[in-house]
């Protein structure tokens, strides 16, 4: 499971961490318990890419036992 | 212009998707009926006008209005005194979250101009010569401060400080001192060190961009009017009525549901009319003086003040094998923000090299402020910049090695699985597809003349999704009406009622559509992103097989039969086999007909939060002559092939293409904010701001690839940011190919050029 | 404010008005006679958005004064359209989607119409440099000039 | 500010005179209305002078041509023999703006307008076209040269406008042309202009040119040295080659928005050559 970008200053640059989580809500609080800031920082304003779909306002998506999540900036548009 | 059907099984069937019907409000447009923002009028209506900075950076020592209000006419003035002092966080606003101490600054200078052009105050009086007249006796004390306007210089320790507040973010530990420079960001993937000592080529070039306006026809306008009650209603020329909504009623303290915001037809907008610049001046002069005020800025000063995208410095160093396969991608992006923080250099890092499949790549940001208007959305935001630079390093790599620009490209081109550079898996996706069809096309094969050279470039982006609502009302008759909350730019009435007849089956010119004001359709994000046709078409689709399930309820009602043993076909209901029972098939107008009589009136609403969305590629081919005694550059021919998913109305598809095409020409040859020793804009207009005109232009060879977007029901992806991603380098790379020179410096104006041939550069 | 009287025909129709001296064409057209079809875009003659016809001749409207207009003969974009049927080029325009955001759309109807009443077999290239005058934002032209050679070939009787 | 829109070349004079330097003068408009809505005119008095006849007028005299003052641009595209004598003054009238404009725009606005970038000035002073203009004091005779003394300023006095201009009769085995280099195709205003004028004798060999540059200098410039280098010439190699040299000397260009002085300077000299292939080819067909 890795973070990219900015998220990197809550972890100490550590960019893979390994979290048990069946949604994306169980998976930030599960961050901030781990890096304290960065489940809520990541709530606010991040889209997450689970294994490879971009969810724009993620919360209660399901997440699999071995599936890959990255954290990206939300995207607008012209 | 020719479709490459490519075995979309979505495509099979389908009587209204993929035809070219006449746009809805196509007879209102050509006609001059259609209604855009500066036609529109209200009773009792007066004029408000902007006093803007004459200084690039000054500090304001003091605003006194008490002359310009004593002047008879005038019914109201407003300074950033009149507006809230919001604090420096990113709050949500619709949909995205937005810095609103940075969007009231924009909107109204408080303490400081920081552009030439920055608005300082407005005038609401009862016509335009005593509101100018107003202007002129507003006195402004101001304290001029040094300016910075180049990117580059903007970054040096030593350069003039636009916020004694700015702390470099996303750099460890965050910095004691303040500077211009935002942010840092960075992406990656594996570790390029190793990725280019494994690499028999590399190329390492800097590139600069300059920054470019949107140029479009409409100028911004805004009438509002605000009741003795605080009710408030806009009407406006916008991308998104829901955005000018939550963000004006930030900037003035009110309620949501005190503000109703009506869009008016928009006379385009690229991005550029996704932020507020008039509608919260317009209705902080009505809640003052309580008439309706009408704002409608000039060219210059859209120009002046209104968002251009960045102009950037860009660095790429690209490194493959003698076989032609890249081993690493480095790129280094510094982007002008405008004013205040914000430049679109999140998804310029992300896009610069998506349509690779790359072991090893690194991309570092920064978020630049400098003297400048801040930056605004332009189709794609960011990903141009990066990718122009992207793709002509490209190019010279398939020259080193002497491959075939296309080849290379497909030798390592992003599929699906391919990890994208900003990180997660493709699905399914149209690259290859793109390379394939414009290597086949005829004009990759056309013979070329003595100055002339072709050059090719691919483009990504994302394309979004987000909120949107529609409804779908079936009238007493049958026909029915489509209700959306985004506002029209380019035919997307066109597509949403394309994809409704296609549900309920029904002729096209049965269904019509209508935009709705913020007060009379469910929360929807704007039109951008190349998100309507996708994520507010998949709201109609909803919407209309809401009242197909309905439509069968009814005809089983009717039928006195199981509602399961009724079936909805070619716009009737029959029963859905001989054990169901003999009846008549009834048709929507049999059944509107009876509505009151089985339940009341039939009508569908979905309202979503669309995922899903389908990234989209597209590949260039441009042929040019230069001139070798005047530098100048003619294009010759050009083919634009892009994956859209599912073209639900071919026409205005290819229509997206063709101008994001020409914008891009635009901005690889003419376009270009130039400033003076003092900082200001030099060519505030048509006239000097050289955007493309008939003549200069051939024929654009629009081609459609479908690899279906499988989130979509008929496999839509979006098209309206990717045709401005590979112009800039499509036409670099054909003037490398016909002079061996290397244009890094945008544009690639006659006497940047013809300079370049005289030194043999 | 000093005021001009000034008479001229619109669409065949007789106006009458007093115009501030100041007020442009455009600015009599859109705010006295409500005729909105015609756009301001630039008001310095660039992008011809308010192109009408003013005896015969193709202007852009921001550039000639309300007085200027004095006896003169104006046909606007709204005088196009012949009772319920559109003008071969509003019809073509439609079919061919040579609109996006349709700003610039009536400036192009009227200069077009221009063009072929004078030049019924224009060449793509004198469309291209006659229609110069017109900018465009969304199209990059292609549909527009399309459209317009299409027109021309119908009115010419030409089979498709 | 008063609109007046006098139907006789006196009647202006009166309306000046009376407005003693309140008044601006209006002939197409394309470039007064643009300075007006940017506040950089504050005239009491806009004088129209469209609506007096002469100054709407082609009309062919002792073998040349008379063009008033206020006639447009796409009359004398029209004007078919006016073309056929002088093609590069027409061109190069033609090739102010877009066809709009060519609705509008006048020789005379043009040429009082003063910019050094006029288009149509070089060409009518390769030409040596003189003018006629009118003022309390009666008519005098300029020539178009003489009439923009810098950037917006012109050698009329209070009172005095342009009536017509007058193009000689074109001798036999000449022709003229005039070319200007603009970024895009349409719609800029030149970067550089070239118009030249030459005639030949049977042999093809060139008797006589006026060979004349715009927006290289802050007049539009005359030059006898690049002139001179096609005198006694054909249109060789070595007299181009004088040419281009002469015309780069002469430049006195700077650097702004449009071009550098560098660009300027060459490609003066590339125009001037070009220009002069077309005139010589002109020359030899007529």
């Amino acid at each position: 499971m890795l973070t990219s970008g900015l998220s990197q200053q809550f972890t100490g640059g550590r960019s893979e961490i390994e979290v048990r989580a069946a949604t994306v809500r169980q998976l930030l609080g599960e961050l901030d318990d781990l890096y304290p800031g960065l489940g809520s920082e990541l709530g606010t304003d991040t889209a997450i890419a689970i294994d490879g779909e971009i969810f724009q306002d993620p919360y209660l998506e399901a997440i699999g036992a071995d599936s890959e999540i990255y954290f990206l900036p939300r995207i607008g548009g012209g | 212009m020719t479709t490459n059907g490519n075995g979309s099984t979505q495509g099979n069937g389908l009587k209204w998707v993929g035809k070219r019907t006449i746009r809805p409000d196509g007879v209102d447009k050509v006609t001059g009926r259609a209604q855009f923002g500066a036609d529109f009028t209200l009773p009792g209506m007066i004029v408000g006008q902007v006093l803007r900075s004459p200084h690039a950076h000054a500090n304001i020592r003091s605003i006194k209005t008490d002359k310009a209000e004593a002047l008879p006419g005038v019914k109201a003035v407003v300074t950033s005194a009149d507006f809230p002092e919001l604090p420096s966080t990113f709050e949500a606003a619709g949909e995205v979250m937005l810095n609103f101490r940075d969007m009231s600054c924009n909107v109204l200078a408080r303490k400081k101009v920081l552009y030439h052009g920055h608005a300082v105050a407005a005038v609401a009086a009862t016509s335009v010569a005593v509101a100018d007249q107003a202007l002129a006796l507003i006195e402004v004390d101001y304290e001029i401060l040094p300016h910075v306007i180049d990117v580059i210089e903007a970054m040096a320790p030593d350069a003039p400080l636009l916020h004694d507040d700015m702390f470099t973010i996303g750099v460890e530990p965050t910095p004691d001192k303040p500077s211009n420079i935002a942010k840092r960001v960075e992406y990656g993937l594996g570790d390029i060190e190793a990725g280019f000592k494994a690499a028999d080529v590399v190329v390492e070039r800097e590139f600069t961009t300059k920054a470019v306006h949107q140029g479009y026809i409409e100028p911004h306008a805004a009438v509002a009017t605000a009741s003795e009650d605080g009710q408030c209603h806009i009407w406006c020329s916008t991308q998104g009525q829901f955005v000018v909504r939550a963000y004006v009623s930030k900037l003035l303290g009110l309620e949501i549901s005190q503000l109703r915001v009506t869009p008016s037809e928009i006379g385009g907008g690229f991005g550029g009319k996704t932020v507020v610049y008039l509608e919260p001046l317009a209705l902080a002069l009505s809640l003052k003086c309580h008439r309706p005020v009408k704002m409608v800025m000039s060219r210059e000063e859209v120009f002046q003040a209104s968002g251009p995208t960045s102009g950037a410095h860009v660095w790429v160093k690209v490194g493959a094998t003698k076989d032609g396969r890249i081993t690493a991608a480095e790129a280094v992006l510094k982007y002008q923000a405008g004013a205040v923080q914000g430049s679109p250099i999140m998804p310029g890092c992300m896009c610069a090299f998506a349509p690779y499949d790359l072991e090893n790549v690194k991309v570092v940001g920064f978020d630049v402020v400098s003297n400048r208007p801040k930056v605004a959305a332009y189709r794609a935001p960011g990903a141009p910049i990066s990718e122009f630079g992207v793709e002509c390093v490209i190019d010279e790599v398939a020259n080193k090695i002497g491959m075939d620009a296309i080849a290379f490209r497909e030798k390592n081109a992003a599929r699906e699985g391919t990890h994208a550079a900003y990180g997660p898996r493709f699905g399914p996706v149209g690259y290859t597809e793109t390379l394939r069809v414009a290597k086949e096309h005829p004009h990759y094969h056309a013979p070329l003349g003595p100055n002339q050279g072709r050059g090719v470039a691919s483009g990504f982006w994302f394309n979004i999704g987000g909120d949107s609502s529609a409804a779908l009302h079936i009238n007493e008759d049958g026909t029915a009406t489509v209700i959306s909350g985004c506002p029209d730019i380019g035919g997307s009435r066109a597509s949403l009622v394309i994809m409704a007849a296609e549900i309920l089956g029904i002729d096209v010119d049965r269904v019509r559509p209508i935009i709705a004001d913020t007060s009379s359709i469910g929360y929807s994000f704007l039109t951008g992103g190349s998100r309507v046709t996708f994520a507010t078409g998949m709201a109609v689709i909803q919407a209309a097989e809401d009242v197909v399930r309905q439509l069968r309820e009814r005809a089983a009602m009717i039928w006195e039969i199981d509602v399961e043993a009724v079936v909805w076909e070619n716009g009737e209901a029959r029963p859905s086999g001989s054990n169901a029972g003999e009846f008549d098939p009834l048709s929507l107008g049999d059944i509107a007909a009876k509505a009151g009589k089985t339940g009341g009136p039939i009508n569908g609403h979905a309202s979503l939060n669309a995922q899903g969305a389908g990234p989209a590629f597209g590949t260039h081919i441009c042929d040019v002559e230069v001139d070798k005694e005047t530098g100048r550059v003619t294009v010759l021919r050009y083919t634009a092939v892009q994956d859209a998913g599912k073209a639900i109305h071919p026409s205005y598809v290819e229509g997206q293409i063709q101008g994001g095409a020409v914008q891009g020409i635009g901005w690889a040859l003419n376009e270009e904010y130039i400033y003076d020793e003092k900082g200001r804009l030099e060519n505030a207009g048509f006239l000097d701001y050289r955007i493309p005109v008939a003549s200069d232009m051939p024929m654009i060879d629009a081609v459609i690839v479908e690899v279906p977007n499988p989130k979509h029901p008929f496999g839509v992806r979006g098209v309206g940011e990717v045709p401005l991603c590979p112009p800039m380098a499509a036409v670099a790379n054909a003037v490398a190919a016909a002079t061996g020179l290397r244009m890094a410096d945008l544009p690639i104006s006659p006497p940047k050029l013809l300079e370049a041939i005289d030194n043999g550069l | 404010m000093v005021k001009t009287h000034v008479t001229m025909t619109v669409n065949g129709e007789a106006a009458e008005l007093l115009c501030d001296t100041r007020a442009t064409l455009l600015d009599v057209l859109r705010d006295e006679l409500d005729l909105t079809g015609s756009k301001e875009g630039c008001s310095s003659g660039d992008c011809g958005a308010c192109s009408v016809m003013l005896d015969d001749r193709l202007v852009c409207s921001c550039l000639v004064l309300g007085a200027e207009a004095e006896g003169c003969a104006i046909e606007t974009i709204e005088g196009m359209a012949d009772d319920d049927r559109l003008h071969p080029l509003q019809q073509t325009f439609l079919e061919e989607a040579a609109l996006q955001c349709g700003i610039c759309t009536p400036g192009f109807l009227v200069a077009a119409k221009a063009l072929l009443d004078r030049h019924p077999d224009p060449t793509e290239t004198e469309v291209r440099y006659w229609l110069a005058g017109n900018l465009c934002r969304c199209t990059g032209y292609d549909k527009i000039v399309r459209a317009v050679m299409l027109t021309a070939a119908d009115m010419r009787g030409e089979p498709r | 500010m008063r609109y007046q829109a006098p139907g006789t070349i006196d009647e202006a004079v009166a309306v000046l005179a009376a407005a003693n330097g309140g008044a601006q003068v209006l002939a197409g408009g394309t470039d007064l209305l643009v300075q007006l809505r940017a506040g950089m005119i504050g005239p009491e008095v806009i004088v129209d002078i469209k609506r007096i006849p002469e100054l709407r007028a082609i009309a062919v005299e002792n073998d040349g041509f008379r063009i008033g003052a206020a006639v447009a641009g796409a009359e004398m595209g029209e004007h078919a023999a006016l073309k056929a004598s002088w093609p590069g003054v027409v061109e190069a009238m033609e090739l102010i703006g877009s066809t709009q404009i060519q609705g509008r725009a006048t020789p005379g606005g043009n040429l009082c307008n003063a910019s050094p970038a006029a288009d149509c000035v070089p060409a009518m002073l390769a030409a040596s076209a003189m003018c006629t203009i009118a003022g309390p004091t009666g008519r005098r005779d300029l020539s178009v040269g003489d009439v923009a003394t810098g950037p917006g300023q012109t050698a009329l006095g209070k009172g005095e406008f342009v009536v017509d201009f007058r193009l000689p009769e074109r001798p036999p085995r000449s022709g003229d042309a005039y070319l200007r280099f603009i970024p895009r195709t349409e719609m800029d205003i030149a970067v550089v202009g070239a118009g030249v004028n030459v005639t030949l004798d049977n042999d093809g060999v060139c008797t006589a040119a006026r060979v004349v540059l715009g927006a290289v200098a802050p007049r539009i410039l005359l030059v006898p040295e690049a002139a001179a280098a096609l005198v006694g010439a054909r249109l060789d190699d070595d007299a181009l080659g004088r040419l281009d040299a002469a015309c780069r000397a002469a430049c006195r260009p700077i650097d702004d928005k449009r071009g550098t002085i560098v660009y300027r300077t060459k490609v003066s000299g590339v125009l001037a050559c070009r220009a002069a292939a077309i005139a010589f080819e002109r020359a030899r067909t007529s």
